[in-house]
């Protein structure tokens, strides 16, 4: 089953997906912000939350910066504090929390001798390594299995609560569980600390919660004999710092997508773009899937409409992840059953774009979300609702297959919302795995005219963004009708310029490991 | 007459009480779980119970699909039925009625408050576009709309309000997980009367959980829910602020 | 969208088909039945019971069997008392009844004058003709309409209740609605009479009741702008008795299939495929559409297995409906989705299945049936199950769309199961309707394959009953797995070998208006 | 621990009661009829209702999907569970059972009785094919089973029983509209009375809607429902044949 497009054209969306990247990137490779640095002394091993619950990171870093040296970057700061009291970072953290150390006081004007900070990392990084040796042993990338992977969601807001819903999840055919986030987490500017029972729509993402869903799921995926993946969120103002824990605790997919933070958390876009660099950087290198966020436009914006605006995205996702060294296998980028279901032929039209993203990205991992919109209280249409979607899944080869619930438009899933969903998805796929050796795409039909029209649709506004610059575009609300200004929206505070002294040794080991362990992917 | 008004529910003959309910328990799938859902059932009220479904939802959980039938009955003329009011005019009705009963645009502003950042309820009602071909509240002659958008904080709309002179606040609210709603609009009203200001503003909330009695029990003066648009809310508002004469004629003259 | 069939090997079919039902036919010429010359009774317009509640057909025909003189038929005796008497009809039925006219004293031993008879005849032909103008007027056949016309069922017991069920039926788009029979009916050799509200499983079969539901429907279909069909069984002990009441009062469809009396209610078959022929003749010259019900031998047997005992008996009906003067546009042959959705693959044979019956019987209003026998308990499932039938349906043309209840394992249909079931069809009918458009059935592919072995199964199973004759494969069992012998099951008694003097000139008229009025359907 | 026994649904949270109910009324789709389904929903006593779903079924009819807190709990360790006793051998055990306790092979004669036409469930369990990879009675050696077919008068099955010398006689029922089933199946146990043969036959019922309780209640020896096979039937049939000293050796040398 495949569609007849223009290899060219696709070539023309590259290219201006490549171009967009390039700018951004070479505007803000300046600037370096809060997050990125507490992450930096997350790899080196800083840790804990002191009296106050303040995580140790945060407690550095506003150090730093109020001591007006922040923006050598922490690295700079702490190779010269190392170098200088020979303490661990964790004990420097703790002694500038006690107040016993001020860190400027270490520093001299020149570039501190990196060594000791690189070994510190290098206890991190073969932590992370380990986690990594494990995954590549056990996973087996949703794109190489012949079905899509069936992916639910937990968000009691108890992470106890948390794993007995998703093991009764697993045990009823999951694949994936993700543990969606408290409403308003993404707007905190540190990471929560140790195990929680409080969340809003979602649980806390804290280091101590993804340790215990991963070994609820690790002992799960024992018993049923395969591995499941467990996804969390690397977005918001703490994007890379929890990238970093996932990378540590084993997460194995992170929804990381800035567009998304900009547009419906009103997070700076400036300061985003940048934390998404590293977190991509730190994904690729601890070879974590990425999701992408296109689907939510179609939650705002009308999913017929602006079908292009996904797909547009999609190409310049999969840029800023290539920018970032990472392969097409960890690029599950999203898009989603949104079409209004009075629309005519909505099954047909949403074949058509589904198939679109699988023909564009062949090979990374796609992600595809359920309706949500449209789902409304009747439990029963939208089960069916949910079935077509699940048909068109497995029609086009989707590979991380969002499970839709019948109680979208009520709450966060019970138990049995899940459960019923996972049925429904299991009897679709197996009714209809062979789809692609009974049928065929009519050439020039409506789902191929359908899936040209959206692609010509997708590549005139490329070359709008290739023109305008992508912040213009985002400035102007081109995705899902919301429009940010690039000086607007929260975190700003935390982006700064980098001196001419600023080094992020991490940063530039990590990159150099993507591109000398991986020459073919890169 | 009198028995007319007592109803039970109907599955195929007229007072047959049938009902369909389905549950999990966090006990295992057996004999025994099927017994408990039995024993769930009764204490519902149902008799006749069939247990159409069960199933393991996993290690010491079962879920039950269960129909039986219901031995209540309601009576449905002693039903209170708290609601707008009139019916609502539409857009062209109100823009005269605006026209013809104040004397300055009105000033609506509104926000989804507290870490809500779900926007799509709030800008059906307020902006040019609306939904479902129903235009927002930014389309009426005689109205000023202010949509702040999302996550705003309670404090931040209240010091908005004061400085747009608004004459309306609209509030939405969207996740109600652990009653995260109730918390964050009962804290809107607290401020509001801190600051002596319950008066100043008519108050109008909506959200897909919101009605108009949980509006009234929280001491706003007018909640929507899912099926409102705008026309719905302007309509409430026009008369409520005429009642309360608000821009109207008549107050300018008196003052 | 179609399948690559070889047109010799459907004409083979065809070929074996007739020959198949010329043999039964020619056997069972020589034969008649009560349920025959009770139907020619009221063909001449006897109607109601006495005052045991006992039909007056059912006096008369028990009063000529007591005479020894049913043998030459009801027209015979009818005949020569009315020519005798000069009463009417019915006039004669209650003289019987009262014990006042012995029928055996009026006759001689010559054929009648039937000029008296046949005038009584045309009064309720005309009758008849009324209504079949009617309906000409008003309905459009299923077949020739762009989406299936939904078909849901009514099963309270009550016909008040019934009209309740059915009127929401309409509201929420139902287009023909079928009142099922009470559970015991087809065994009953007389139909009960009047407005009826005690049924088990289904409402009795009545002509006052069919009347009811016709004037409801009726003017639900004019509040609506489209015309509601009615459907009733032709089917038991009185099929030919009940075409005729559905003739009279305007039924539309009447399920009429003695493979259905002979495998599922144990009814004899010689008696009912006599019947049958008189019902088919009377239904053609009605204009009514029959619905055949291979579907059933799906319920019984594996319908993987056994999905070619269905393509076969859909060419016997054929041709026993052609026999009978039947055009194809009222030949709604049956069929189902019944594979077992654990089957790897199950929809696509479904769709194979389904295109299949479509492109053999192109001209026929196909009467697709929904999952039954694989539905659970579970309503959510089960609504899933639905949504898939509802897309074979759409997909592949049929034209009866007979919906699936969520509820179908545990109780007849509720009002809320038939509205939900509604919305599934038409959510789906609407997401999809142009997938021939969009879609091809790959040649050589899964589809095309299974469509080929299924006729095949058929052409060889056809073959066979050609050379062993129809009973012979009754008694084997071929059908549904369930074997029945030729002279036992319900109703034998009924049978009697035509006396040399027989006549039916009713039946004669009838043929002779299908030959003459509509030549070019012949 | 004595805590432990109550139980209440379970939708995420331990306790948390929530619970999913549909049905019908009788009045029309409006703001009355939601508040007459949230009165329906309180008499289940459920509070915190939220009517998900609520829409027009035809003239004067509606339809809701609520979802409510449950305040009632049950205790788990009270409820009676009314089952068949230990659990069921397999068939190579039962054939050894018979081969070891009777002197003659046991007669089972089964039917579909009254109108009822449904022979799935019946030749589910005694025809040679089985289901679901469990076979029939028909292939287990030591047992005759005769199978009646469907539309049975209650008479004749007794005739037939008697006439083959039948030790256990296997109902099945399916169409339950009504309570059909119940009144069928009484009927039958009152006609066995009547001619004093109650305890002439072991008399096992099934079907879609049949349970061991329920058979218990009837006067039957034993129930079976969905998920049941042949060998539970055999199992629990060789075992009570045994206790009742039919056919075994003990019996054939004290007569
Ligand atoms: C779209 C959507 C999103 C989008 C929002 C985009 C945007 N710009 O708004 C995105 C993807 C960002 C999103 C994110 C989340 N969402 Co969300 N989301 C939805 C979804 C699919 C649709 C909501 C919607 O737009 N409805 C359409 C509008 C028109 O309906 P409405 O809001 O009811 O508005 C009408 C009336 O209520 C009324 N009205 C509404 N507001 C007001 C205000 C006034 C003054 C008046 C008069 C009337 C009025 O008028 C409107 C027109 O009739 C729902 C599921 C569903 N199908 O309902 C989930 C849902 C609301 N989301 C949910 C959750 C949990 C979240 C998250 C918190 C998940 C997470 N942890 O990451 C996040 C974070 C967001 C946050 N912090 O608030 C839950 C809430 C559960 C609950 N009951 O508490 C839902 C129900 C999904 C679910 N089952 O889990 N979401
Ligand atoms: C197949 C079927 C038919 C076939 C039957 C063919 C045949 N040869 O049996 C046909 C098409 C003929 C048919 C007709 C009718 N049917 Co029907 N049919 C069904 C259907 C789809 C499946 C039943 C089935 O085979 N189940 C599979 C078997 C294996 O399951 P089971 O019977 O439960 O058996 C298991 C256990 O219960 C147990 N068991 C069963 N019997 C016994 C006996 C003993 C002694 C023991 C120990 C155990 C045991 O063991 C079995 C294995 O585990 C059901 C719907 C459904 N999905 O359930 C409707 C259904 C049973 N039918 C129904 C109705 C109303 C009818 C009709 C009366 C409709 C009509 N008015 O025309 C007719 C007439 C039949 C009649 N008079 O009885 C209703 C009954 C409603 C109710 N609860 O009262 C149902 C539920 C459909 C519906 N929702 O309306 N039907
Ligand atoms: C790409 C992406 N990131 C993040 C989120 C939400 O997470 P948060 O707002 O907690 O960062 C979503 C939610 O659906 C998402 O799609
Ligand atoms: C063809 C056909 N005839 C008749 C019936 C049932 O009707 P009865 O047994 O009442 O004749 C059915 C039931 O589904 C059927 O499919």
């Amino acid at each position: 089953m495949y569609l007849n497009l223009d290899s060219r054209q696709i070539n023309r969306c590259r290219a201006a997906a490549r171009k967009i990247a390039e700018d951004v990137h070479h505007h803000l490779e300046q600037y370096s912000t809060v997050a990125v640095e507490r992450t930096v002394l997350r790899l080196l091993g800083i840790d804990g939350v002191n009296r106050f619950d303040v995580p140790y990171p945060n407690v550095v870093i506003d150090h730093l910066k109020a001591s007006g040296v922040l923006e050598k970057g922490a690295a700079f700061a702490m190779a010269h504090a190392m170098n200088t009291t020979r303490l661990t970072p964790q004990a420097i953290a703790e002694a500038v929390d006690a107040g016993t150390l001020d860190l400027s006081t270490c520093m001299t004007q020149s570039a501190p001798d990196m060594t000791r900070l690189l070994e510190a990392f290098a206890r991190v990084r073969a932590a992370i390594d380990k986690q990594s040796a494990y995954r590549r042993h056990h996973r087996i990338n949703p794109h190489d299995k012949p079905l899509p992977d069936k992916y639910v969601i937990v968000a009691t807001g108890d992470i106890y609560e948390d794993i007995e819903q998703a093991l009764s999840a697993v045990d009823n055919g999951a694949d994936i569980v993700a543990v969606i986030r408290t409403t308003g987490q993404s707007l905190l500017d540190y990471v929560p600390h140790g195990a929680t029972r409080e969340g809003f729509g979602g649980t806390t993402a804290t280091r101590e919660n993804f340790r215990l869903m991963r070994a609820a799921l690790d002992e799960a995926g024992t018993r049923h004999g395969r591995y499941i993946q467990l996804v969390n969120y690397a977005s918001g103002l703490c994007m890379p710092e929890i990238a970093a824990l996932g990378a540590l605790e084993r997460l194995d997919m992170m929804l990381n997508d800035s567009l998304y933070g900009i547009i419906f958390r009103d997070i700076n876009m400036q300061r985003t773009l940048i934390d998404q660099y590293f977190s991509r950087v730190l994904s690729a290198y601890a070879d974590i899937i990425i999701n992408t966020g296109e689907d939510n436009y179609l939650t705002t914006a009308d999913a017929y409409e602006h079908a292009h605006t996904v797909i547009a995205s999609q190409f310049i996702n999969e840029h800023f992840a290539l920018k970032a060294g990472m392969p097409s296998r960890l690029m599950g980028l999203g898009h989603a059953f949104e079409i209004d279901p009075a629309h005519p032929d909505s099954f047909l039209l949403e074949v058509a774009q589904a198939q679109l993203s699988r023909q564009l990205f062949p090979d990374a991992p796609l992600k595809y979300m359920p309706p949500t919109k449209h789902m409304k209280g009747d439990i029963f249409m939208g089960t069916v609702q949910n079935a077509l979607f699940n048909m068109v899944t497995v029609m086009t080869h989707q590979d991380i297959h969002l499970l839709g619930m019948m109680t979208e438009a009520i709450h966060t899933p019970f138990m049995s919302d899940r459960a019923l969903a996972l049925d429904n998805a299991a009897y679709v796929a197996r009714a209809m795995a062979s789809f692609g050796d009974a049928f065929e795409i009519k050439p020039g039909g409506l789902v191929e005219q359908r899936a040209q029209t959206v692609l010509n649709e997708a590549t005139a506004l490329l070359e709008v963004i290739e023109q305008e610059g992508l912040l213009a575009t985002l400035e102007k609300g081109r995705f899902a009708g919301i429009g940010r200004g690039r000086t607007q929206g929260k975190g700003l505070e935390g982006v700064f310029q980098k001196d001419a002294l600023y080094a992020n040794p991490v940063l530039d080991t990590m990159c150099t490991a993507l591109k000398e362990d991986r020459p073919d992917e890169q | 007459m009198s028995n007319k008004k007592q109803v039970r529910p109907y599955g195929d003959t007229l007072h047959d009480g049938k009902v369909q309910v389905s549950f999990s328990l966090p006990v295992p799938c057996d004999a025994k779980g099927e017994a408990a859902a039995k024993a769930i059932a009764h204490a519902m009220h149902l008799v006749d119970v069939v247990v159409a479904e069960q199933r393991p939802l996993g290690k010491g959980y079962s879920f039950y699909i269960v129909y039986g039938t219901l031995t209540q009955t309601i009576d449905l003329e002693a039903l209170e039925v708290i609601d707008h009011g009139e019916t609502a005019m539409n857009k062209t009705d109100i823009e005269t009625y605006i026209r013809d009963t104040f004397v300055e645009p009105l000033v609506f502003i509104g926000a989804s408050t507290g870490t809500d950042a779900h926007t799509v309820g709030i800008d059906a009602i307020m902006n040019m576009k609306g939904i479902a071909g129903h235009y927002g509240l930014e389309r009426y002659a005689g109205i000023k709309a202010i949509n702040l958008g999302s996550q705003v904080d309670n404090e931040v709309l209240l010091d908005k309000a004061l400085e747009v002179g608004a004459d309306v606040i609209l509030i939405s609210q969207t996740v109600t997980q652990k009653d995260m709603h109730i918390r964050n609009l009962t804290a809107f009203v607290e401020l509001l009367e801190a600051e002596g200001l319950r008066d100043r503003f008519l108050v109008i909330i909506g959200g897909p959980r919101i009605s108009h009695a949980l509006a009234k029990e929280l001491g706003f003066d007018a909640g929507f829910g899912p099926g409102k648009f705008a026309f719905d809310v302007a309509s409430f508002a026009v008369k409520a602020l005429r009642e309360r004469g608000v821009k109207t004629h008549k107050m300018t003259t008196d003052k």
